[in-house]
């Protein structure tokens, strides 16, 4: 079972040695009521504490395996089931202070029985989480 | 009397609480406790390792089914029409997704699978590859004894030009395993005070492209046009009260138009309501309290006279 | 997974066939942050749209076995668990009607640990929960 | 540098998240990702089966230990005294609970059992058989290799004639299998808004027998007294918030303290603030974050002065 949240606090870390840390990564739960394939997913864009880190930006680790944002188009056989997640890996170097966040994540779906004005649709989430060492 | 419906839920309403507070089993429970005969789910959601199962998950579901004693009715699947950004897949692999979920919801035990085609309006016009996909598949669904049905779902009413492509066919191609699955959110006369799905920016178009979440108001007697074509109903509905007050949909309409047509399908009920956790348990109850309420007066008011003096 | 109230709504049932109601079943999950020895249970009240059902006219399904109020002192042996649930199981002629209904419980707990001034202490929860048919 | 603390967590820390949104995996998993390495579990909570856990449970109860690389540290359990209404137990069935409890959770791994015994009085002094039944399974922990490890808890302040009892016990005896285990929240110095267990008519007492909800502020200097006796701790709080600031636990004393006094056990969180579901999992890694870096600027400041000037 996961966190209600789409933003889940376990999984909220630091990449790399302590001491060396090359950036962070931010765990979602799937937020739509069915398992996507991956094609679907627009991106997604997280902010930590008001500082943007753009989806184009972003790698992706689905399940157990690492994509760059343009791999996700390419991916209409790969998904992401309902009650799973998937890490956004962020670069940044120094990682991020340990202790608490506000973040904040925009998921881009683009759901083909969605009137085509709405897609992508943006699906928002916010929570502060906590970064332990 | 005219028999009376049989009592579903569709696994769709517990949406954010599965895989939060519920799991497979727990889903399983939940619907056989509010005394339903009838399970739906849906494949992405609901089948572990979609679209490829292990035995063992297999083995788990038939074990489910065995022990909740609870019927499998529809399995609703996606035709990823725009499956990518640039590129709309074809008749052939439209086909291909349907042949899959085809074979996949009869192994699990399903009667209906209800394919959800990308649009291409806001009509909800579906993408023109339907037509010739589905029709491929019209043997396949035969030999399974599958019924394809796909959905009326506001904003898209009974009187549309989507609903009379599907008859249509029906007429045209003579099978009988295409129907219609009516979502009852089409007969909502009270607006939503928000969707799930909304944006700010939709919002914004409540007057325009969105104004379907007031309800498009369809009149229950519109259901008699279709009710030949219609074997699966899904009851959809957004908050019931502590009253057993529906806010949105008119059951006292939708149930006796139902009864009088001889309507003797399932209700699967659709919660699609206020997502904190636990609450969509209680409403899919409150739900099944409502309609059994509202059919127990209908046979009572309609009972045979020696009955009524008895 | 239970739900979060001590009180769930599923398994709120009448009890007896339709028609002919014998009475009605209210089931509880564990309150308690470990699960108890039920001869520390000293009973559970049940109020139901402010009728009272005491605990001494109630019978109890624990694991399988049905038992009265004066049962469960000497049930030193047998365990309510966290994370499953017990029917307080209620005698009323014609059981309730269908529909929503205003649920409030009080389990009554023995906890050795604490002052014996507050001995037996009361855990109350309240809902609405709903009778199907 | 005196070495450093171990990091656990106790599963008292998820109460009603356990059962409702959590299972044992799951509680695992929160627990390895908060960085902990060690795990404290309530035998009668989470040992599916107490006291007679099957075989397959104890299967999964191990590949959970090696899949998260967790360490078993502290089993709590508890004697329950007054088993029945007009009956107390005696030393010999008070002795065969502790047997027991020792016995299973040497099969899973554990160091460490804190027993509960009822109490006899507000101040919380145990049972008289605590003495007798503790007595006669020194030979087993010994064997076994567990230490005993009753807990100092409020409203119980550490210059207490039960602390003396425990102490003078060990001298007694001479055994090396029997502790102290210290709860943080005899340090709370601030009060509780609200406390779980507290009914309308504990609050009414809150000047009296439960006052000290507001905090029994026992001076962390008096940690220094009993440390020798202390192999492990419990690290009580009840909320901590977003700017990392714990409202009841005055950590910023406690943790120079435990370092100071060489301390290098672990620190088990243990939450018992607001039930809300989920809440717990994000409170924990806040209290790991806090003491994390209070540890970090104690060993900052004493570090040996060449690496000051690096
Ligand atoms: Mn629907
Ligand atoms: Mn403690």
């Amino acid at each position: 079972m996961l966190e209600r949240n789409h933003i889940q606090t376990s999984g909220f870390s630091n990449i790399g040695p302590e001491g060396n840390r090359t950036g962070f990564r931010v765990r979602l739960r799937q937020p739509n009521y069915r398992g996507t394939r991956v094609s679907l997913l627009e991106g997604i864009d997280v902010t930590v504490d008001g500082e943007r880190y753009p989806s184009q930006e972003n790698r992706f680790l689905i399940d157990g395996r690492e994509y760059g944002h343009a791999d996700l188009d390419t991916l209409i056989d790969v998904r992401w089931p309902v009650g799973t997640t998937v890490d956004v890996l962020i670069d940044k170097p120094g990682g991020l202070e340990p202790g608490v966040h506000l973040v904040e994540t925009v998921v881009l779906y683009r759901h083909p029985y969605f009137p085509p004005q709405f897609r992508p649709v943006p699906v928002p989430d916010s929570r502060h989480a906590t970064i332990v060492l | 009397m005219s028999g009376s419906f049989k009592y579903g839920v569709s696994l769709y309403s517990y949406t954010d609480d599965f895989g939060t507070v519920m799991g497979l089993e727990d889903a399983f429970y939940h619907v056989a406790e509010a005394s339903a005969t009838g399970i739906e789910i849906l494949g992405e959601a609901h089948v572990e390792g979609y679209p490829e199962p292990s035995s063992a998950w297999l083995d788990r579901w038939f074990s489910l089914v065995e022990k909740y004693r609870l019927e499998p009715t529809n399995y609703a699947c996606w035709i990823d029409t725009d499956i990518q950004k640039r590129r709309d897949i074809g008749v052939e692999e439209a086909a291909a997704q349907l042949t899959l979920d085809l074979n996949l919801a009869k192994r699990l035990g399903f009667k209906f699978i209800r394919p959800k085609f990308g649009v291409i309006d806001d009509e909800l016009t579906p993408h023109p590859v339907w037509e010739g996909a589905t029709e491929r598949v019209l043997d396949l669904a035969a030999k399974l004894d599958i019924s394809i049905i796909p959905e009326i779902h506001a904003p898209t009413p009974i009187r549309h030009p989507v609903v009379e492509a599907y008859i249509d066919f029906i007429q045209r191609t003579g099978t009988r395993h295409f129907g219609l699955l009516i979502d009852t959110g089409i007969f909502q006369d009270r607006p939503l005070p928000s969707w799930q799905h909304e944006t700010p920016e939709m919002r914004e178009l409540r007057s325009g492209a969105m104004s379907f979440l007031d309800g498009i108001k369809v009149p229950v007697e519109q259901l008699a046009e279709v009710i030949d074509y219609t074997p699966f109903i899904q009851a959809k509905f957004h908050h019931i009260d502590e009253d057993l007050h529906d806010h949105n949909i008119p059951w006292e309409k939708v149930v006796p138009m139902l009864k009088s047509l001889g309507y003797t399908g399932y209700l699967s009920s659709e919660y699609e309501g206020v997502r904190d956790p636990w609450v969509a348990i209680e409403q899919v109850r409150r739900q099944h309290a409502l309609i059994r309420k509202l059919e127990r007066e209908y046979d009572q008011q309609h009972a045979a006279p020696a009955a009524v003096e008895a």
